[in-house]
């Protein structure tokens, strides 16, 4: 079981809702994939789509933006552009034939560590499947 | 002139030749292969040619195997050596060490970007190689079968082909001969299924004693087959400069070279030397109210758009012509086919004799503009004053 | 039926004659539109103010050697012109510079916008080809047979956007038999009719949209899901993409000439990207080997990121390619694809926000709630 | 580089050597030639783990300082004023979670372990490129600019002016005292006539700390509490748009409501029937002392139809029951013999003195009927037919006058002022309160309170009340003398490479950022600004640039993540 392969997965977390909730979800010890690594953020307005590009081309095999539910946005309005953000940089991935899986994007509430530990699990284990990302071992980038 | 005691200044006496019974290409790779296989090297910068495409670009190689598609000599200069090397060696420090095999301009380019400290070359063992020009750009890319076996004749035959890059055929410093500022050097040229390999610096010496090649092999067929054949493009490339120069000569000569251009920029994008981030003649620097050009308009009768072409190339010039390597990657990267390479080469020569100065020759040279002596270009002043001051330095 | 003039003149001569007259009874300052450089061919953008200098004027000539919307755009980019100009522009040019004015990038104000049906231009680095004045005739004809003219470029081919949107004056040429004996301007504006009365035409009303004009659409729709197919095969993803792009030089010469690419330095350009030589044993690790210089993908998919729900497909980036990479195609692909998602015309309103600078809050509503 | 890192791993008792070997994440980094120094300590934020690594950063002379410990949320802060004491910099500081987010979520001790360690490398790699960030302490403003002159304005307007605190009252009609300026008689004690109001608005007009703008709107709000700037635009007409820019440190929302418009729905029969009379014509009636129908007649049956607009805007507006009751008193002691039916949904009397007040109308004879819809309002003949449905059976009456009453509607400038101040709606349209229970009187904006009826139907003694509140709030922090320290991780702009497309503008939900047409770039107004990012992320130059979250310094997590 050792060699098993366990993905690189980056999230882009917002400081008031989905950072919140992932602490809640260690604060219930909840049990979260360890190849998880989260990245703080004030907004999920600040997720820039390059970062999660930029991610993807490094050779990360999945990325999870994560912010407020809409409406709930510490910032009011932020995460709105996040979203369009997000569906910007989905389409291409898909008009352009790269994997889309291994882009998301969820909203995770202050108090849902539930959901955010569902999600996380749920999406470890669909990047599991997916196996590993092609951009790690590419040369011609 | 004392360029000509600088042509020959760095004059190696021997060298290793090496068996190269199954091809040029082949002998050449070994070289690099065995460097990294005895970890004289980390890494190996190589043109390589990109699996299930026509396209060449650069690779900077650890894993043995791809070699297999590593190209020493590709028909096509994709992306200006020099740049490739600073791509990623101008930030930060280099913790490996590298093996790069150029075309003598892109070591020369290299040289250039390491005194303006946009490449680090502590790690960096350049190696030039003979080079027999390559083909252009887009002829490449609109028939590439075609361009590959014609270029694999000329490159086997040494011709000075019309169908090479108008830059590779003016090109008389396409060997070691004016001591390219290489650690080591590949001559292709004299020998026949051999290949001579020849160390220019102390750290090309060391290079070849950690590979074991001891110099002791003669230059001489080389030497000369490569003098004939640089005699022969110096004629060439001096009918060149003599035809532009007239041309240039002409009232609005230049500017009608130029006025095609299209400001894409390509020319400065693809240029070795210019490593600005931001071209000054990007910049809103150089922005004016609609009133403005209106008025410059009037003047004239029209104005043309985009603005500022002249002043892009000859801005442009001013910054980097005296750094000219003459490689012609401007003018492959051109769309519309402005012989911009031509022009910066043929004003790059001249400034370059004035200031006696030849880029990417000799790593401790200063770059003319960062250099000054109190007594030069007297004559740009008055005589009488221009003596006074001499007389004045010399108490 | 559309307001219209018939002009009983050969429409190259008669647009000539048209501009000229409006500069010589001083109705305008200046007229902006092409320019014969010189006699091998050259043609540029030029905002001529005297009519002698007029006489090098070709208006509709076949070749766009600057995307005229990105010209205009500098002209105007610190402020409106005071005086009034007039502006030949392709259909894509124009949508250029309204997004461009958009973005704040330039000025519409003050301009009489002149745009043809167009039937494409002519591929760059045909200019100054020693077969250019044929070719050229050669257009001509297709364009009156609204036929695609087989020396028009790739992205005008399967141009389907070819009919000016927001002109004050749209130039009928595209399916006029008898193009070089009289054509048709059509006033979309009170603008356009105040002008048009400089033109010695008479007054008729026509449809823009002839039934030979809804044809070449139908050719150019087929043969845009043609090149669109063709590009980017499906399924193969990143490696598809990779050798599409193999042979990029990294001039970046696209986001040069593109009119959308309005930044003056590309964030892509600027030291943010460099390649930081402290990671290259890891990658090297990782890897075995790495094309240098890198970040080529990166700066293809992350200018789409930027700009193609913008994207005018005007083609200039595939015209100065130096490398023959279909750049507008896969550009005006993944383009009209996101135009579809956010439901925008890029280039059709002005008061109309870019995407990026607007949201709704009861769009997408499923992303994220997975 | 002359960087010298410190690292300590704080053990947090036994939370977290339970989960990671913290003697391997040591060694680990003490490997890194970065690091200068790595301690680990069994408890930093208790007073001795902070006395500890005060003196450890000094004695170490460290530039920059990483904590790996618990959640930011926990302790950064904490941290940061112990690098402040110890010398450094507080923005050259950075905290890992290695609790919460490693020790506490992943069960095994060696995935957690090294997960562990790439975090707090990440967090090395990141501080190195910290900007020491300086917090600027802004003089708070104290002045108050209440937005409304109805008796809610009033109130809050009263209780805050003062010697050291202005109020700025805009009103935007002509004339203070809102809805409750046309109350006849004000509940409970009929006695009053318009009195109090009439008294406040003198209190206001002769209170020297108190501006008092009538005709006037609001047409520009942004800032953050204790510094707001606000334009205030005269809607007169021989000064039509005359503007004044002032100052504040909060602003009150006491916006009121509007009456649901009768004509909406025919079943009222309002407009085409000149016997039926809306609740605030009665008043008038009442006011003029002069019940009488159209014909100069007294009025022999009167119905008093309760919840009109209730079914269309689906809530109760609380206090029409209550004025229903008053109009029955004062037409049964004014016109002893008339008869009066009063139609209602359902009763509501919260207070107190509600109940009896109701009672005493059944010994007057007032009659009550309940209903369940209101089928039409017609006339017949000189009477109106007043026909409705309780359950399923339908039934009808006729009398000489209907009083209706409206329910209670968010005033016309709410929504435009809610876009304005981007403040949240409910979903009938009134303001939003942070939390309608915990914090009733707040609005996500810092500084920015409502009070009275633009939070939904209230009568006045609850709007009086919830003026008293927000005053309550505005005075406990706008004290003079304090200082602010506006948010210091806020967006900054690169002028060279801004290309003054505006983009940012149009994503920056707090007006933080403008365009400076002579330089043609956006600037940020770092008062303003959150440091939320958002900007950035638009920005297709990469000319904005967020503080201590800039482009680089993630992306080193990144890089360090992916190792």
């Amino acid at each position: 079981m050792n060699d098993k392969y366990t993905p690189n997965i980056i999230g882009f977390l917002c400081n008031w809702c989905s950072y919140t909730g992932a602490d809640l979800a260690g604060t219930s010890r909840m049990k979260i994939p360890p190849s998880l690594k989260t990245i703080r953020v004030m907004c999920s307005g600040r997720i820039d789509p390059l970062f999660v590009l930029k991610a993807f081309i490094k050779g990360a095999d999945g990325v999870m933006m994560m912010g407020c539910h809409p409406g709930d946005c510490h910032y009011q309005k932020g995460n709105y552009n996040t979203r369009r953000r997000f569906v910007m940089l989905n389409s291409i991935f898909d008009i352009l034939g790269l994997e889309k899986k291994r882009i998301g994007l969820w909203w995770v509430s202050a108090s849902e560590a539930t959901r955010f530990a569902q999600v996380t699990n749920e999406y470890n284990k669909e990047m599991e499947k997916l196996g590993p990302n092609p951009t790690a071992k590419e040369i011609f980038l | 002139m004392n360029n000509n005691q600088k042509e020959t200044k760095s004059n190696p006496k021997k060298g290793k030749t090496l068996p190269a019974e199954k091809s040029i290409k082949d002998a050449v790779l070994n070289i690099f292969k065995k460097a990294l296989a005895d970890n004289i090297v980390d890494a190996v910068l190589i043109p390589a040619k990109v699996p299930d495409t026509d396209a060449y670009s650069w690779i900077l190689l650890q894993d043995e195997s791809l070699f297999d598609i590593a190209d020493p000599l590709p028909p096509v200069m994709n992306v200006q050596g020099g740049r490739a090397l600073s791509s990623f060696s101008k930030n930060g420090e280099l913790d490996l060490k590298i093996a790069a095999l150029m075309r003598p301009c892109e070591v020369r380019a290299a040289v250039e970007l390491l005194k303006l400290h946009q490449v680090d070359l502590d790690n960096v063992t350049l190696v030039s190689i003979d080079c027999p020009g390559a083909m252009p750009l887009r002829d490449y890319m609109n028939d590439p079968k075609k361009i590959n076996d014609s270029f694999k004749k000329i490159s086997e035959q040494w011709e000075i082909s019309e169908s090479l890059r108008p830059a590779c055929q003016n090109c008389h410093r396409f060997s070691l001969m004016d001591g390219t500022g290489s650690d080591l050097h590949i001559g292709l040229l004299g020998e026949n299924k051999k290949v001579t390999l020849i160390s220019n610096s102390s750290t090309g010496r060391d290079v070849m004693d950690k590979l074991g090649f001891e110099p002791k092999d003669s230059l001489d067929k080389w030497k000369a087959t490569k003098e004939k054949l640089v005699k022969e493009k110096s004629k060439k490339r001096e009918s060149f400069l003599k035809e532009w120069q007239e041309k240039i000569k002409k009232t609005d000569g230049f500017f009608n070279e130029l006025n095609k251009c299209i400001n894409c920029h390509n020319c400065m994008n693809a240029c070795p030397i210019c490593y600005c981030q931001q071209c000054y003649f990007d910049s809103q620097t150089i922005n004016f109210k609609p009133e403005t050009y209106l008025q410059k308009s009037k003047e004239k009768g029209a104005l043309r758009f985009p603005l500022n072409t002249l002043l892009f190339h000859v801005g442009r010039m001013s910054h980097m012509v005296l750094s000219c390597v003459a490689c012609g990657a401007c003018e492959d990267a051109c769309p519309v086919s402005v012989p911009v390479g031509r022009l910066f080469s043929m004003v790059g020569d001249q400034t370059q004799k004035e200031f006696d100065y030849i880029p990417g020759l000799n790593r401790e040279d200063a770059l003319p503009l960062q250099d000054f002596k109190k007594d030069e270009f007297c004559e740009v002043e008055t005589p009488n004053e221009c003596e006074e001051k001499v007389t004045e330095e010399a108490k | 039926m559309a307001k219209a003039i018939k002009i009983s003149k050969n429409v190259q001569e008669g647009l000539f004659d048209f501009l000229k007259s409006l500069l010589e009874k001083e109705k305008i300052s200046g007229v902006f539109t092409l320019k014969k450089m010189d006699d091998n061919g050259a043609v540029s953008y030029s905002l001529i103010t005297s009519p002698d200098e007029f006489k090098n004027a070709v208006p509709l000539y076949p070749f766009m050697p600057v995307n005229a919307g990105k010209a205009l755009s500098s002209f105007t980019l610190l402020g409106k012109t005071e005086e009034p100009i007039v502006a030949v522009l392709r259909p894509c040019e124009l949508r250029a510079f309204v997004e461009l004015v958009k973005r704040a990038q330039g000025d519409i104000e003050n301009f009489l916008i002149i745009s043809p049906t167009c039937g494409g231009v002519l591929s760059l680095n045909l200019m100054g080809d020693k077969n250019q004045d044929k070719m050229v005739s050669q257009y001509w004809i297709s364009v009156k047979n609204a036929e695609i003219s087989p020396d028009t470029r790739e992205t005008c081919q399967f141009c389907e956007n070819f009919l000016p949107l927001n002109a004050d004056i749209t130039v009928g040429t595209l399916g006029n038999k008898n193009l070089d004996k009289e054509f048709t301007l059509f006033l979309n504006s009170p603008k356009g009719e105040e002008f048009a009365k400089e033109a010695s035409g008479s007054s008729v009303s026509e449809e823009i949209e002839t039934k030979e004009i809804n044809e070449l659409k139908k050719k150019r729709e087929e043969l845009r899901e043609k090149y669109f197919k063709e590009t980017g095969k499906e399924g193969e993803g990143l490696k598809s993409l990779i050798n599409t792009f193999a042979s990029c030089l990294g001039c970046h010469g696209c986001s040069h000439v593109c009119p959308i690419c309005y930044c003056t330095l590309c964030e892509f350009d600027s030291k943010t990207h460099e390649y930081q030589a402290a990671s290259l044993s890891s990658d090297l690790k990782k890897k075995g080997g790495l094309k240098v210089p890198t970040g080529n993908l990166l700066f293809h998919i992350g200018r789409m990121t930027h700009m193609a729900v913008s994207c005018v497909s005007c083609g200039m980036c595939s015209d100065v390619c130096p490398v023959n990479i279909p750049v507008a195609t896969v550009f005006s692909k993944v383009g009209s694809s996101l135009q579809e998602e956010f439901k925008y015309f890029p280039g059709k309103d002005i008061e109309e926000p870019a995407p990026q600078g607007t949201y709704k809050e009861d769009e997408f509503m499923k992303i994220g709630e997975q | 580089m002359n960087k010298k890192i410190g690292v300590y791993v704080c053990e947090c008792g036994p939370n977290i050597p339970e989960r990671i070997d913290i003697d391997k994440v040591i060694e680990e980094l003490s490997s890194m030639d970065e690091v200068k120094t790595v301690k680990k300590h069994s408890l930093l934020c208790s007073n001795d783990g902070k006395k500890f690594l005060k003196e450890d950063i000094e004695k170490e002379e460290l530039s920059h300082v990483v904590v790996a410990a618990c959640s930011p949320k926990d302790h950064e802060n904490t941290f940061m004023k112990v690098c402040e004491e110890a010398g450094v910099n507080p923005y050259l500081f950075q905290l890992v979670n290695i609790r919460e987010q490693c020790a506490w979520m992943i069960p095994d001790k060696d995935e957690a372990t090294s997960k562990a360690i790439k975090y707090i490398k990440a967090g090395i790699q990141r501080v190195m490129f910290h900007d020491a960030l300086k917090k600027k302490e802004l003089e708070i403003n104290v002045d108050v600019l209440v937005i409304g002159g109805g008796i809610s304005g009033i109130e809050a307007s009263l209780s805050l002016a003062g010697p050291n605190r202005k109020v700025y009252l805009v009103e935007k009609t002509d004339a203070l005292g809102g809805m409750a300026g046309k109350l006849s008689r004000i509940l409970p004690h009929q006695g009053t006539e318009m009195g109090i109001v009439k008294e406040k608005i003198e209190q206001v007009k002769n209170n020297e700390h108190i501006k008092v703008y009538t005709s006037s709107e609001v047409k520009e709000v942004r800032g953050f509490l204790g510094n707001f700037e606000a334009v205030i635009k005269s809607t007169q007409e021989n000064e039509e748009g005359t503007e004044e820019e002032i100052k504040t440190g909060a602003v009150v929302l006491a916006t009121g409501f509007d009456l649901f418009d009768l004509k909406e729905n025919p079943v009222y029969g309002y407009s085409e029937n000149e016997n039926v009379v809306s609740a605030l014509e009665f008043e008038d009636m009442i006011h003029s002392e002069k019940i009488e129908l159209k014909n100069g007649k007294k009025p022999k049956s009167v119905a008093l139809i309760h919840c009109a607009g209730r079914k269309e805007k689906g809530y109760c507006s609380k206090v029409c029951c209550m004025y229903n009751l008053k109009f029955a008193h004062y037409l049964k002691d004014n016109l002893p013999d008339v008869e009066v039916k009063e139609l209602y949904m359902d009763l509501c009397l919260p207070h107190k003195q509600d109940q009896s007040y109701f009672d005493k109308l059944k010994d007057k004879g007032v009659e009550f009927i309940r209903m369940d819809e209101l089928v039409k309002t017609k006339k017949s003949g000189d009477k109106i037919e007043v026909e409705y449905r309780n359950n399923d059976k339908k039934d009808k009456f006729s009398v000489d006058m209907v009083v209706t009453s409206p329910a209670m509607v968010p005033s016309k400038g709410t929504s435009h002022l809610a876009e304005l101040m981007n403040l949240p709606l409910d979903e009938s349209g009134f303001f939003k309160e942070l939390h309608e229970m915990l914090n009733p009187v707040a609005t996500p904006m810092e500084g920015v309170y409502i009070t009275g009826c633009a939070l939904g139907p209230r009568n006045i003694p609850e709007s009086i009340t919830q003026s008293h509140a927000t005053s309550g709030k505005i005075l406990s922090s706008l004290i003079p003398g304090r200082k602010v320290k506006p948010e210091v991780k806020v967006s900054e702009i690169k002028e060279d490479l801004c290309t003054g497309c505006q983009t940012c503008l149009s994503v920056c939900f707090y007006g933080a950022i403008s365009y400076d047409a002579f330089k043609g770039v956006s600037v940020v107004n770092e008062a303003i600004c959150r440091g939320c990012g958002s900007c950035v992320g638009s920005c297709p130059s990469g000319a904005i640039r967020s503080k201590h979250f800039t482009y680089y310094q993630l992306y080193l997590e990144v890089l360090e993540a992916l190792r």
